[in-house]
Formats: C-alpha cells, structure tokens, sequence
C-alpha cells in the first residue's frame, strides 16, 4: 500500500464521504422530523442528476445544479404536503411504506421522461483532467466537489445550529406538539424541513452526475449507505450524520483498495455494530 | 381473531377453490409463485401484522434457504425432503442468530437493523461468486422427484410442480393457521397492540418477537426452497432488499394482521408482473401508485376494500 | 366481533382475474414461425438492448418475413440483465406464444440462466457472449454460441498486441465480477504466459460508476497496459476515468472484448487516442455478408453496426439458413442442420463445433486512428489483425457430452 | 413471609436526573389487608408503584415480596410471583376484543410448556372460564365481544382492573381506578376494589378521601418523595404534618 495509492484512496474517501454528508443531513432532517427513513431519498438524488443534464444544456452547469436544487425542493415539498401530512397521525410506518412507493413511481418516471439508458456526462471543461497533488494525481472536479459539498454541509450546520429558522425547525424535531403549541406554523416547517432535505439530495446528485455517471437505478447505490451514515451519526443530529458520512466514504474507499470484495459489507457490519453498541448514534440523543 | 365455526369453514373451502381455479386463470408457473410468496407473505404478516415488527429484510432468509437448497441439490444430489427441510432450518437458524440481534432495538433502529443484515447478506453473496455464482446466481438445480415411500413422483412439468408448490403451500398455511390460533396468536397480537402491558401481564416481551422472527424465518426459509426450484436458478436478487420489498408491498396490499390478506396480496403483485408487464414495461409504476394509494386511503388493504364492498352492496345493517 | 363471511370476495377476485389475464393461451397458427428476440431493455445493459433488436430485425426482413413459406412472427422480451426476469420472460413466451427459437439476451450471467430453460422446454436457443460455459460446463445439444471463443479471441488479442509492443510487460486488468470477466480474464493470463507477462488485476460488479479507486491502484501498479475486461458503460466510464486522472493515452488501454463501433461514437476522439479493441464484428471486414450488412444498416439507421447488431444478425442468419437447410423449423432439426457446418457468413467462415456447439469464426484486433489520420466521421480504426486461430484444444474444453435431442 | 409483610421496602430511592422523585421509602403492606397510599400531585406515588413492579429500575434501596428480594427484577417476572398492577392511565390492548384482552393475561399465569402452543386458544378450558369469570366480575359482560378501543372510559378503566386480576396475582397494586370517572362510576368502581379487599392484599393510589378513608385498613402518606406518615384511617386524618402537607406551606 504505497502512498500514492494511500493518498488516492483517501482522496477518494473524502470525496464519497462529503457526498454521504450531504446526503445524510438531507436525510437526517427528514428522519428527525417523521422518525422514519425517506424510501425515495435515493431517487430523488437522481432525479437531481437527471435535471441538471438536461436544465445545463440551457443554463450551463452552475445553473443547471441550481435547478436541481430547485425542482427536487419543489418536489420534496409537493410529497410532504400532499402525501405524508395525511399519515402524521398514523402509524410512523405507514409514512415510510408511503415514500417506499413513491420510490418506484419516481424511478419509472425517470425511465419515461430520460430514457433507460445511462448516461455519461462530462464535467465543464475548466474543470477536466487532473492536477499533481505530488503525492497523487486528482481529478480537478473531484476536488471541487469535495470542497463545495463541504461547504454546503457547513452551511447547514450553521444555518440549523445559528440561525432563528434552525431553532425552529430543531424545536419541530424534538416536539411537533409542543412546537405547535408555542405557535409555530408547524405545518410549514414540516413542509419546508422536508424540502429542503430532499433538495440536498437533488444537489447532490447533480454534483456526483460527472464523477459517477447517470442511470435511472443509481438513487439505489446510494440509498443504503446513506441509511447508514444516518443511523450511525444518530437519529436527527447533523453534526453526527457528518462525521458518520466522512467515516463511512474512507472506510469504504480504504477497504476497496485493502480487500475491494469486503468494503461494501464492512459498512452494513459497522452500521449494524452502531446500533447495537451505541443505539444513540455517535452523537445523537435519542 | 376469535371468529365463528361458519366463517373458517367457508373461507377454507373458498381457498381450496382457488388454488384449484388459479393455473387455469393463470400460467401455472405463475400460479406456483403466487403460493410460494404467500408463504413468504404470511411470514412476514406474523411479524409485522401478527406482532407489529416492519422487518424490511426478510429476502436475508428467504436467499439463505434458496441457496442452501441449491448447493444441497447441486452437489450432493440432496432428495427432494431433505431439501425442504434443510431450507427450513436454515431460515429459521438465520432468522432467530438475526432476530435476537435486532429485537434488542424498536422502531427505526429495528428497521435499519433488519435493512443493514439483508445488505450485509446481499454483498456477501454477491462476492462469494465461487460458493454462489455471485452476480449470475447460481443455476444448474435440479427438481428431485417427490420420493413417498417407494414411489417417486416426477416433478418436471409446470403443472405437476404447481399441484406440488400448492400442496406445500397448504401445509404451510395450515402451520400458520395453527401457529395464529394457538395462544402464540393472542400473544404477539398483544404485543403489537401494546408492548408495555403486554409485559405487565407476564410476556417476556423480546422473547415472543424472537420466537415471531424465527418462526417466520422457518416459512420464509421454506417459500425460498420452492423459489430455487421453480427456474432451477437462485437468482442473486432473491437475498436482495428488492425482494424483501416486494414481500412488504404483499402484506400491505393483501392487508395486515389477517391470515388471507397476504395470499390476496401476493396474488395481486404477482398478476399485475406477470399479465401488466408484457403490456407496459414501466409496470412498477402501477405498484408504486397502489402502494400510494393504499397507505393513504385503505390501510387494510384487498381484505379491507372488499369489506366495504360487501357493506355497500348488502346494503345497511346487514351483518353483525 | 363482525363475523365477515368472505363468501363473495373470493369468488369476485378469481373471476376478476378471469377476464383479464394474459393473452389467449397458445393458440398461434401452425405455419407460424415465433422467434423471440430476449434482448436487456433495461438494467446495465438497457442501450445494447435496442442494438441488438435491430440487429434480428434486419435479418428477418432480408428473409422477406418468412422462411419456408411460412410467416416469421418476430417477438421481444425484456431480459432486465437480471437471470430471474429473463427466465421467467423466456418461460412465459414460450407457453404463451409457442415460441421454438430464443436469440438473446446479451448478459453471459443471463444467458446461463436462459440455456437452462432451452434444456428444460427443448427449444433452439443461439447466444453470442464472452463466457466459455454455453460451449463448455454447461453445453447441452439445444444451445450455441456466435461469438468466437474466449480462448481464441484471447490469443488473438495478446500474440498480435505484443507482436507490435514487445516490450510491455505489465498490464493491469479491470475484471467485471461475473461469468464472461471469468473466462476472458482467465484466457488472458493463459495468453499472456508465452510473453512473460505480470498480471495485476481488480474485480467489479457490472455497472460499477466509481471507478476512481481502482484507476488508482492501477496506477501505482506503473502499468505499460490498462486491459479492460468490462463490459457495457463501464467500458466508456473507466477510460474516460483513465484519462481524468492523467494514466492514459502515456498507458496503452486494450479493451479486449470491446462492441466497437458504439463506444467509439461515444467516446471523443481525445480519449480514443492509444485505444486498442479486440471485437467479434467491426464493419470493416471485407467479407460479402459483411459488407452487405453494414450497406443496409448505414441506409436504414445511418452509422455503420457495432458487435452488438451484427451478433443478432449473424444469430439470426444463420439460423434462417439452417432451418432452409433442414427443410423444417423443428429444433432438433436446427441442431442437426447446424452442427459440423461450414459455410461463408458474418463475419467470414464460419464452421459450427459439433461437439461444443462453438461456432469457430474470426475475431478482429482493431487500433484506434488519431482523429487527423480518419477518412471520415466512421473511420474510427485500423484492423491490425482477423484471425480465427489457435482453437481451443479439446482437452482443456469441459464441454463433455453435449446430450442427446 | 417474614413478619406477615407480603410487600416490604427499604430505603427505595430514585432519581431523574436531579430530581430525586422518590427518597428513601420504606414501605409495609400486611397481607390481606387494603393499604393505600395518597398524596398530592407529584409526590411520587406511581413512581413508587413503578419501582415496585420492576417498570423501572429503582436507583437505590431494596424490595421484597412475599420475603423474596425483587428489586430491578423486569416487570415481566413480577405477574408470576404473585404481583400484578394496573395502569394510571387506561393501557389495555385497543383492538382485541375484551374477552381476548383477559383471556391473554389469564393465559400467562399458565405453564403451557412447548406444547402448549399446539393447542387452539378455544381448547383451554379453565383458561377460557377464568376469564368468563373475571369480565363478568369487572361487569363488562355485556361488552365481552366488542373491541376494547370502543368502550366508554368507565369501561376500560374496569377493564385496566380486570387485565390485573386476571394474573391471578396474590398482591394487586391498583393506580386511581377511579380516575376521571363520573360518580356513578366511581361507585361502581369503588364497590369492585372492596369486593376485591377478602380475597387479595390490594395496595392502592387514590385521590378521592372520602372512598380512602372508608374503605382503607392502613394509609401510607406521601409527599416530596417521601413517605411522611402511616397508620389507620383515623391517625392519618388526625396527623398535623399530613394536614399541612394536604393544606399547603411547607413542612
């Protein structure tokens, strides 16, 4: 295992793991609010990568990612409004099984709308080819990705720890009852948390369409290992689902290079590990 | 449910019509994996309709057993008894080292437990191409002739191995049906009902969803023998969370919490694959917005929606 | 407690499904003749799918529809390039249509679950892929494979390879983890014995995106060769992906078992640079089939035919030819007319194995024109060797016994 | 059972953090007997109820039943030993029928054995008529068939008490039957815990002093966590610390 490898594998694992992050605060808001993993997370970070092919060809990659933001947080919001605040009195599995459902729906919408065959899309030429790193070469584009979705993540941290909107919506996490009855507009944080939780998933996947290539299935890669970046970082807590996303990416990265038939297994083992020796998650409280 | 004499024996005489009536309204392979998945259904309608426990992994057993059966048969030209029986007990082996795991944890962390085994199965499964044929599944498996005493019945023909899958199924759904009138019944439902008493009045709560899980790994184990059989393939998605998906979608559709409403539903799931796909590839879709709309609107499912049917066409007041 | 007698609803859900169920039971005319076409429509493989489809199309339309009188009815199945849906399509076209002939599915995992079911309903079943067990482990006296063997194909790739680069020693392979990177990963080594070469590789799944981690690896390993034993939209992902991280075109890239022509339009002339492909069809060769072929196909979807088309072509043609041949479209006859045959067709000679049932044809090195050396848009490569030699000796063949009809 | 003591505490503590909700209780039920225990809002009544029947582990000090320590036991051992509560708040099984709901507690008490489980539910017979028996003497005769879910308040509340018997406990602790009943109900309620006093040792929580004060044989008072005062109806109501911790200002 010399360096150069090292160092790419590393690499590699940052880059995953930022992309885990994302998804996994995403996720964990979602999670945090309905107590139940989101069943279309995966294809909503599809549909992300998918928009953003199509919207770049009018408004160029920036614009493109922007609009993936955009329709995937519209979409968030129309399934929070319109489908899982019917079920919020019901049982928290029936709102699981709900997203479950609207995860085949999207995925064959994406086959009608896009077509089943992949896609490979290619970075915007500024950013193509590799750059020495000395101890390896990188991919230019992969190193701004690893930056922007460290960013973002950041910027979540702080938008929900610092800011008046975050209070809010960690208020709604910890008690919709009592929030609602502090006056909050608990539907409307419900339905904003929801969007913009998805949204992240819909950037994320615009970021990783050039890294990783489009296929209308590709929300199912993903899926699993944000499941458990969330559960082991701690039901609910962003700063968890962070460090558990990093953790995860460079484990998984590392292992590909030590003993590539075991790496993905040994995530599902750590996550099952998580939970039975720290339930709460690495940093979580419940 | 404690129900009445009349009833029971209606609903047991209106089955046995089905599983006579069904291979000529569908193809009999059809027809054979509609009773397999039953099984498989009423599996996990013990755990999550029976004891209220979401398992979103039951494929884990299910492939185990499929796989064992496999090389059983493969290798050691196991017989056709034998087979059923070992694909049995490895389900039931699998399901109780898993379930004593994840009962230790509820709700979310139970799911995900249940999630992160079947993932975990699934690579290991995937790598292990030497053991398991890994992505191409495992084929070359032979269906032994049913060996009953001296005479030995072939099993060859998609009808003969559908007169036998029902003929298993039966039995199964006579297992179930004693399992669900035995006091285990009350029990689990007990439990689902509500946990915290249940253990006031005595239950060791965790005990009874392990021994749930276990038992229902045993029906699943089983329902994934007659599945390697059907193709003479096991197929690397059968221990994939796809199928256990699918298995969910049967109970939710069919209706929780009643023995029937997981045969209805895997009959639904498997008619519209087999029937709606030839007509429109993009037939998941339907089962996404059933799925929609069943969570929404009529969370008992088939066995809910023809209630009310009934209700409405026998008019007011009809019935009790 | 409602004591809900379910007389009705049972009887309503058995004659509900009545009405709708699938088309009529076989009832198709004798004279008849159902080919199905089981090609990936979606799934890793969903853009060959098409291809491949166009491919059969053009063979039976050249035929005028019919063979021997009788009416060709031409079907499709989607295979999902999963072994559980194909198996369970191909089983249900078969009791519903009456289908006697299967071409297809592309997958070498998908087929080997399909050549199951040939043996089990005894129907002719023709499949062109990269793994040795249809004419091998598995051979039974219904199944054939159009593509050149792997052991062949193998050894056409490396003796011609290193006649031009003696010097490179160490190839790094990229091994898709299923049963064609098996067996076109074993024939490599065994190939690359006679030169000395040192093998390193890397196993993945089939539709494996993220391929930065292994490109890493492979460049540490300091290769002088990245060999691709991939398939599909790996194939483009992992050059493209050699090319980011700045290992190629200073590393040659040979992708041994490629499908040409559609990888070619898809990759940009920057990233074909030092590309060498090893292929079963390349529309250049300059046979009268061939050449035929590739004329109606650039008329009728104007860009020339990758593998993919004319494997189904080649399949189907050949079949057709047989069924003339045995004067009756009846399997066991197909078989018959088949096995020990020699004759001219795609791409070249072509002689049937009767024994494995390996159809022994030529197999095509091809490199890759800088972009100011191409003729024309579709002039993508040289063809640096066709050959259908060394065959594989039947000692190390593990097709034993074909079986009886 | 040591000196007639068939539920005995020692030094019962514990804690919620910072708070301690219950302090060092030590806490004497002769067998046979009515004791309650009463005590404003908040004293730690049902958290001492909890402790004792293992819903939660204690922090500190010791419980023994029938002379046996059962401290920390989980609350699923304790129906077997004799012990059996009901609930504050109605916590039965909402979509079994009633007669299911008891017909499952009298089962547990069963030692069915592996076999057991063979057997149809219908084939118990002297499970079945315990169960008969305990929802004809809760008065839910009348509803034995309908789902719990759909019983009035007074109805479930019976029906709390009838899940407890059907334990066929030795000592039943009983939370507020009475709580947020109408007074005909209350009656109702009140003439089933007498009737209940012969036949079991019966520790209860309740608010209403006129039904204490009628049919209790001995009162524990609790106030802060701590036990503050016991004896026969008469000592508890002449007791100065009791009235002013009943009628406010701090000990």
């Amino acid at each position: 295992m010399n360096l150069a490898l090292l160092g790419g594998a590393v690499l590699n694992g940052l880059v995953t793991g930022m992309l885990y992050a994302l998804m996994g605060v995403g996720l964990s808001l979602i999670l945090g609010l309905l107590n139940i993993p989101n069943f279309a997370h995966g294809v909503l970070y599809a549909i992300g990568a998918y928009v953003l092919v199509s919207a770049s060809k009018a408004f160029g990659f920036l614009g493109g990612a922007v609009a993936a933001l955009a329709v995937v947080a519209v979409l968030g919001a129309l399934i929070e409004w319109g489908g899982v605040r019917r079920l919020y009195r019901v049982h928290p599995d029936y709102i699981l099984l709900l997203t479950f459902g609207l995860s085949l729906i999207l995925t064959e919408a994406i086959i009608l709308v896009w077509g089943p065959v992949g896609i490979t899309f290619q970075p915007p030429a500024l950013l193509a080819g590799a750059v020495d790193l000395g101890v390896t070469t990188y991919p230019k584009y992969r190193l701004l990705v690893m930056v922007v979705t460290g960013a973002l993540v950041l910027a979540c941290y702080l938008f929900v720890t610092r800011t008046r909107w975050g209070a809010i919506i960690r208020a709604g996490i910890e008690d919709k009852d009592m929030a609602a009855a502090l006056g909050i507009n608990i539907r409307r944080v419900f339905t904003l948390t929801f969007a913009a939780g998805t949204g992240l998933a819909g950037l994320g996947g615009a970021l990783m369409a050039p890294v990783r290539g489009l296929l209308p299935t590709m929300g199912l890669d993903i899926l699993p290992f944000a499941f458990v970046v969330v559960v082991l970082g701690g039901l609910g807590s962003l700063p968890g689902a962070i460090l558990a996303g990093l953790l995860v990416g460079v484990v998984q990265s590392l292992m590909t290079a030590i003993w590539a038939p075991g790496a993905d297994a040994s995530v599902f083992a750590l996550m099952t590990l998580g939970i039975i020796a720290r339930p709460q998650g690495l940093l979580g409280q419940r | 449910m404690l129900e009445g004499r009349r009833g029971a024996v209606v609903r047991v005489a209106l089955l046995l019509a089905a599983i006579v009536v069904l291979p000529l309204v569908v193809r009999p392979v059809v027809a054979s994996e509609i009773w397999i998945f039953s099984i498989a259904a009423m599996a996990l309608n013990l755990i999550f309709g029976y004891t209220g426990m979401l398992s979103f992994g039951q494929a884990t057993f299910f492939g185990l057993a499929a796989y064992t059966a496999g090389l059983l048969m493969i290798h050691w030209q196991a017989p056709l008894l034998v087979v059923l029986a070992a694909g049995t007990l490895v389900g039931a082996l699998a399901a109780a080292l898993i379930g004593y795991v994840c009962i230790q944890r509820v709700g979310v962390y139970f799911i995900m437990l249940t999630f992160g085994f079947n993932q975990m199965f699934y690579f290991i499964a995937y790598k292990w191409t030497s053991l398991t044929g890994g992505d191409d599944g495992l084929p070359g498996i032979p269906r032994p002739p049913l060996a009953l005493g001296p005479l030995g019945i072939r099993l060859d023909t998609s009808v003969r191995y559908y007169v036998f899958v029902a003929a298993v199924f039966l039995l199964a759904f006579y297992a179930m049906k004693r399992v669900v009138d035995s006091p285990l019944g009350v029990i689990f439902q007990s439990i689902r009902e509500n946990p915290g008493r249940a253990a006031a009045v005595g239950y060791d709560v965790k005990r009874y969803k392990w021994l749930a899980f276990t038992i229902a790994g045993g029906f699943t184990g089983l329902a994934g023998v007659l599945y390697s059989m059907m193709f003479g393939i096991v197929p690397l998605e059968s221990i994939s969370w796809i199928i256990s998906g699918d298995i969910v979608f049967m109970v939710l559709i069919g209706g929780i919490g009643n023995l029937y409403g997981p045969l209805l539903g895997a009959a639904a799931f498997k008619w519209l694959s087999e029937t709606v796909s030839i007509v429109w590839e993009r037939w998941p879709l339907i089962l996404g917005v059933a799925l929609v709309l069943v969570v929404l609107f009529l969370r008992g499912g088939l066995v809910e929606a023809f209630a009310r049917l009934r209700e409405a066409t026998a008019g007011r007041g009809a019935e009790a | 407690m409602k004591n809900v007698s379910r007389r009705r609803f049972l009887a309503t859900t058995a004659a509900g499904t009545a009405l709708l169920r699938a088309p009529a039971l076989a009832t198709a005319q004798a004279a008849e003749l159902v080919m199905l076409g089981i090609w990936p429509f979606t799934g890793p493989f969903a853009d060959v799918g098409p291809l491949l489809d166009r491919g059969m199309r053009l063979a039976i339309e050249e035929w005028g529809n019919k063979v021997l009188g009788r009416p060709i009815k031409y079907i499709t199945r989607d295979s999902e390039t999963k072994a559980s849906a194909a198996t369970r399509r191909m089983e249900e076209a078969i009791d519903s249509e009456g289908v006697k002939i299967v071409v297809g599915p592309w997958s070498s995992g998908v087929a080997l679950a399909c050549t199951e079911v040939s043996k089990r309903r005894k129907v002719f079943y023709y499949f062109s892929g990269g793994t040795e067990d249809i004419a091998g482990k598995r051979c039974h006296r219904y199944a054939f494979n159009w593509a050149a063997s792997p052991y062949t194909a193998m050894h056409v790739v490396i003796d011609n390879y290193m006649k031009l680069n003696p010097t490179h020693k160490r190839w790094y392979l990229f091994v898709n983890d299923y049963a064609f990177g098996w067996s076109v990963e074993k024939y490599t080594r065994e190939a690359g014995q006679r030169y000395g070469i040192e093998f390193a590789a890397d196993r993945m799944p089939l539709g494996t995106r993220e391929y930065s981690g292994f490109v890493s690896k492979a460049a540490a390993f300091k290769p002088d060769v990245l060999c691709l034993l991939n398939a599909g939209q790996d194939v483009i992902v992992s050059i493209r992906e050699a090319h980011n991280f700045g290992l190629a075109p200073k590393v040659a890239i040979v992708n041994s078992w490629g499908i040409g022509t559609e990888d070619f339009l898809q990759l940009d002339p920057k990233t074909r640079e030092n590309l060498w492909v090893g292929t079963n069809a390349y529309y250049g060769a300059n046979t009268p089939v061939a050449k035929k072929m590739t004329e109606m196909y650039q008329a009728k979807y104007n860009a020339p035919p990758g593998y993919a088309p004319c494997a189904a072509y080649g399949m189907t043609r050949l079949t057709l030819r047989a069924i003339e041949k045995a004067k009756s479209a009846e399997p066991a006859d197909i078989v018959r007319a088949l096995e020990n045959w020699e004759t001219q067709d795609w791409p070249g000679r072509v002689w049937v194995n009767p024994k494995t049932h390996q159809t022994v044809r030529d197999y095509f090195l091809l490199r890759c024109k800088k972009s100011d050396q191409m003729k024309h848009q579709f002039d993508f490569a040289d063809i640096v060797a066709v050959s259908g030699q060394p065959l594989m000796p039947d000692t190390i063949n593990e097709c034993k016994d074909i079986g009886a009809l | 059972m040591k000196d007639g003591g068939i539920l005995r505490t020692e030094g019962l503590t514990r804690d919620f953090g910072a708070l301690r909700a219950v302090n060092a209780v030590g806490l004497e039920v002769r067998a046979g007997t009515l004791h309650s225990v009463i005590g404003p809002n908040g004293s730690g009544k049902t958290t001492l109820f909890n402790l004792i029947s293992g819903e939660i582990p204690p922090t500190g000090g010791r419980v023994w039943f029938e002379g046996r320590d059962v401290t920390g036991l989980p609350s699923h051992r304790l129906p077997h030993l004799g012990l059996a509560r009901c609930f504050q708040r109605t916590n039965v099984f909402p979509k079994l029928s009633v007669y299911e709901n008891v017909w499952v507690a009298a089962f547990s008490r069963r030692r069915p054995g592996a076999l057991g489980f063979v057997r149809r539910t219908t084939e118990f017979a002297e499970v079945d008529a315990e169960a008969r028996r305990i929802v004809d003497e809760v008065g839910l005769t009348h509803k034995v068939a309908a789902r719990a879910e759909t019983l009035s308040h007074g109805q479930q509340r019976a029906l709390e008490v009838g899940l407890t018997l059907a334990s066929s406990p030795r000592l039943v602790l009983l939370d507020e039957p009475t709580q947020g009943l109408a007074p005909e109900a209350t009656q109702q309620m009140t003439r089933l815990v007498q009737s209940l006093a012969g036949r079991y040792t019966i520790l209860l929580i309740e608010h209403k002093m006129r039904i204490v004060m009628s049919i209790s044989d001995r009162i524990s008072v609790m106030a802060f966590g701590e036990l503050i005062a016991e004896g026969t109806p008469d000592e508890v109501r002449e007791n100065r610390v009791v009235q002013r911790a009943y009628l406010g200002g701090r000990r």
